[in-house]
């Protein structure tokens, strides 16, 4: 679960770690008063949960807090368009103002859990700023690793093969190894998948200060984290996806015309795939899961099939835990309540099939039976066409 | 032959007297598979479904000599188990709780390098040797003993893969579901390699998905290891949209990395029969046999 | 470093630990006060550190607060003597004074650092009350074992194992759980050695309460835990062994003749073990270290040379890091100022022997100058009975 | 051959700018070790004893390539060291630091298990191969080249046996430190593994004292193997009064266990020759080859 970049620097200034003076505005008029008592320039960053923010226009530097009020008033309600928000973009409902930094050197500092080597890696770069993969590609020799075992955190020495790399002098070494030191704990006590500092600025002031920060807690660990559960942003989800998450659905919007109902989420996604071999687009990807109940299922139904971008859907179902009946009866209700007009393709195995086929059938509602998973998809993709 | 399971694997079942335990706990029986006994803290001298119960995985191995666990304990605890059954010196674990957070894995993995003990997931259907034993919570019916090795980050989709294997005919020496977790226990590697010395097993799908290295690190051994069984690969997820996790809390694609295209490129690149089309599955692998 | 019953009770109850009710006296007059306070029977423990103060006479039940009085006239400067106390015997200096307990069960609980295993071992028994190396030997079967990785500390599933073996019930097995991870956190936190509660009592009211309690700390790592270092108790330390500690000096007093002053711990103790096999007892064990100086080597010398028992003395040096006329000078300085009178027999080898025998042999003190080691120990045995 | 050093070693210094470590370099240079660089954090860059210093071990050793490290560093940071060493590749490491907290020494040890490093000490004067490599504090002149491994917990007694068996012109293979400590790296039964496969060595001699059971699994692994070559054995201690610290950290008899007594009888039992005299360490060793 991603926070925003303000309550990210919220931990950091609780942890000890620098941030730039600055504050949170949801007007124009709020972003004008924080601008007059930083006194300075300002920079104005549109508090969305996306990267890229710079690129699409979300972040403006204010000569003056005349200038903040403006541009804040262009950005609220402004949609930016990022790498990672789709179409529809990511609309702009808070902005934080900062004073701005004067700048000697832009430093990267991530901390992840490493599948692959199976630990925490601790990262940096001399050069901040920059998208870390990026650099990863182009430049690995600027960037450094060092592995991290969860039960014993930061060793000293590994924060000094870090802070020796970054060529940091004096008070700058040492505060760098305490913040990283604050910020493993920080990342293990609260589940993080991923805390990135990007850029850490050394000022000319020979300070560190923390210009942006990211945090990622692991969703799987939220349970022990109700404070940390409780930041979660559902502006930008659109009221399916929250209906989709109450009913423990996973539900992702696409941009096809072909609704997927499927269990399982490798077969939720083998779908997708067959969809787009037979030429067709999905509209989503949707995962009923192995505990659903019947009226998880109707609501998943409900959601794909009003859709008004879906023209056709493809039911997939493996039963295993799950049963066909039980799909089947979910189907069925919110078919009937939505009065079904598109033309739906089922393709069932497993557990319970011929009972609920039988209820499909016995619906009287217009379903295509296939049996077939690849005649399924074909027959869903053609449909989608009429 | 077959791996990790035989007719003679002496099953646990961590947390038995859960619902969802007893359920498959009871399949398990049907199906033959040697259940000898269930741990569940604070019910232990009980008994369940006709199984003894004990308070400790210790007690558990000291009474009955399970040599395999399946564990059905909430995330919040799993972690634990998976080092409890470490601990006592169970040689294989399968896990199948889905959500265990991933630092807890990580602390778990580090146990079990200490230990020497082998781990099947977590957030897996679990292992089967048909005709042999099952431990987990695949539908048993779908699955026929033969000569094709499975090995899978996916549950459903396994099933459809087995299914469509068993409708041509192709039995199955084992079929492991690795798991959709960012940190599993074996990984296509390590069950890669228990294959190759497998008698009973002339060929191996590997079914994988976006997100993590462990289709390259499989294409990489595959290709070093002049991999002597013919081996076919689907990916899946090549329409899955970036920095989205598509239901699997492993299967999603970072910063730029994990996507299938490129783990169906190198796996190409090792000499793997891709399958484009997951209907297409078994009618692959049957071709590559014959 | 022991530190005594009362100081680490005062840490358990820090933790949240049950302990008896009571306090520490230093007179008879304050014991029956606390006596009075604690209304019922009660318990006077000597506070002297050793085991085995129970079998020495330290530990004595009074039924009424005279009572408590009268026995505490008997045991304040009474001297102990334990096994582990030597003949000389350890003097009573405060009575802990406790309310007894309702008894249903002793427990043995232990936490140590394990030299074979390499981490720390939780030890248990059902059997409390007794030595648990005792226990060892004669009934294995009712100890239990777990070793906890010093970086994780008590895993769940180890505080059951150990819990169920003791078969605990209920709230019980809850709490002793509970305790086992907050003094394996402290074990660890503050470097102990050795943490003992034998027994823990669980009472007729199904409560756990450390009826007794051992802590041994890593003196190596006190540097780190000045509050802890500030506990020691030198009153039973001879004002040569607190001199020597002074000078970093590791002086052990023994019960022979023969004074030794020796650089390195092994060859300390071979020297000990030479003079035993030619008929001689030792005075002391006295390695000089490594790092020694002049002036430490001048106390040492002091220490052990007027030692009335003692009726010669050797010194055998193999110069590595230290070198033998620093040494020498260190005797000679020591010798002239005690007027040496005692035959001193001199095995030195090593870094600077020449210049050391020099400086000996110029001082015109009666050294007794012997290359050999056995004949030099066999002339220090000879010596030490004429 | 000699164990664990010989004329190719590369030697990196911990500490090297230290007092300590400063004389017992340049006693090192002069024996011919071939050090190679230092490390004092903070003095990276600078030359001293005419050595490269780095601020890190992965520094020092991408630049100058050591495969063994010595530690002069004080208590705090030693365990520490060690674990840096081990991290940066480092084989063999040598830690010379008395007064390390045995829980420090308990998380080094299982780091260098995940890392697979070997480590001498702590509290220990070192490692020599005489006439090829020295790392370590013992005085040189006192050794000489031959067939005689050493292994012992104690400093100057170690230089006692070596001068007695030089004086009986017995040369040494390797003499071996392994510190004096509760918690250290190679204890007798990994050397005399290495001593037995080492053709130089003819005959080995164990120096312990009293605190621990390395003597009695020294003992039972002579028993179990078949040892094939001699070994003598002298254990300080025999006089040691129980519950008392003699000096070294792991030097004490600890509830009635771990007397020299008690090792001596084991180390007899296996078929070693035990020596009762210290003074006659040489001779024993000079009876036993001939």
């Amino acid at each position: 679960m991603l926070i925003h970049e303000y309550q990210a620097k919220e931990f950091l200034k609780h942890l000890g770690i620098k941030i730039p003076e600055g504050g949170v505005a949801e007007t124009p008029e709020k972003v004008r008063e924080i601008a007059e008592e930083l006194l300075v320039p300002v920079i104005l960053k549109s508090q969305v949960l996306s990267g890229g923010r710079g690129k699409a226009g979300g972040i403006i530097i204010a000569r003056n807090p005349e200038e903040a009020e403006a541009s804040a008033r262009n950005l609220f309600g402004k949609k930016l368009i990022t790498g990672q928000s789709g179409n529809r973009g990511l609309t702009v409902r808070k902005i934080l103002v900062e004073k701005t930094l004067k700048i000697k050197r832009e430093i990267y500092l991530g901390l992840t859990v490493d599948r692959r080597n199976e630990g925490v890696a601790a990262i940096v770069s001399s050069e901040g700023g920059m998208e870390i993969e990026e650099l990863a590609r182009s430049n690995p020799e600027l960037i450094k690793k060092e592995y991290l075992s969860p039960e014993t955190g930061l060793l000293p020495f590994q924060g000094r093969n870090l802070a020796y790399f970054l060529e940091l002098q004096n008070g700058a070494f040492n505060t760098f190894i305490e913040y990283l030191r604050k910020l493993t704990g920080f990342f293990l006590s609260h589940d993080l998948k991923l805390l990135e500092i990007n850029p850490l600025i050394l000022t000319e002031e020979d300070e560190l200060v923390a210009a942006d920060a990211k945090m990622d807690f692991d969703d799987c660990s939220l349970f022990r984290h109700p404070e940390i559960a409780a930041l979660e942003d559902l502006s930008e989800a659109s009221p399916q996806e929250i209906e989709a998450r109450h009913f423990h659905l996973n539900y992702i919007k696409m941009d096809g015309h072909i609704g997927c109902l499927v269990n399982g989420a490798g077969l939720a996604m083998a779908t997708m795939d067959i969809i787009k071999y037979f030429g067709g687009e999905p509209a989503n990807f949707l995962d009923i899961g192995g505990g659903v109940t019947e009226e998880a299922v109707s609501k998943a139904f409900e959601i794909l099939i009003e859709d008004p971008q879906v023209t056709s859907a493809l039911i997939n179902i493996f039963g295993g835990i799950v049963r066909c009946d039980l799909v089947a009866k979910g189907i069925v209700a919110s078919a009937r309540k939505v009065s079904l007009k598109k033309p739906v393709v089922v393709r069932m195995e497993g557990t319970n099939v011929a009972e609920g086929k039988k209820i499909l059938e016995e619906s009287g509602l217009p379903f295509h039976f296939v049996n077939n998973f690849e005649e399924a998809a074909r027959l869903a993709v053609a449909l989608s066409r009429t | 032959m077959s791996i990790l399971l035989d007719e003679s694997s002496r099953v646990l079942v961590q947390g038995i007297t859960g619902k969802q335990a007893s359920f498959h706990t009871q399949r398990m029986l049907e199906y033959g598979t040697k259940v000898v006994a269930g741990v569940t803290p604070g019910k232990g001298g009980q008994r369940h479904l006709g199984l003894p119960v004990f308070d400790t995985v210790e007690q558990a191995v000291k009474a009955e000599a399970p040599d395999v666990s399946v564990i059905f304990v909430p995330p919040l605890a799993a972690a634990e188990a998976i080092m409890e059954a470490a601990s006592a010196g169970i040689k294989l674990i399968v896990c199948i709780t889905e959500g265990i957070p991933v630092l807890d894995m990580l602390r778990a993995k580090k146990f079990l390098k200490e230990k020497g003990s082998l781990l099947v997931g977590p957030n897996t259907p679990g292992v089967i040797s048909p005709g042999k034993s099952k431990v987990g919570i695949m539908p048993a019916h779908i699955h026929q003993p033969g000569s094709v090795g499975i090995i899978s980050r996916s549950g459903t989709l396994t099933y459809e893969a087995v299914y469509q294997l068993t409708s041509l005919g192709l039995g199955q020496s084992t079929a492991v579901g690795i798991g959709g977790d960012p940190i599993v226990g074996l990984k296509f590697v390590d069950l890669l390699e228990l294959f190759k010395n497998d008698l009973q097993t002339e060929a191996v799908v590997l079914i994988g998905e976006i997100g993590g290295t462990a289709e390259e690190e499989a294409a990489k051994y595959i290709k070093q290891s002049n991999y002597p069984k013919p081996v076919a690969a689907y990916v899946a997820g090549l329409t899955a949209p970036p920095g989205k996790r598509l239901g699997h809390a492993g299967a999603i694609i970072e910063g730029g990395q994990g996507s299938a295209g490129e783990k169906l490129q190198k796996l190409k690149e090792a000499g793997v029969k891709i399958i484009d089309n997951p209907a297409r599955i078994g009618q692959t692998v049957k071709d590559l046999i014959s």
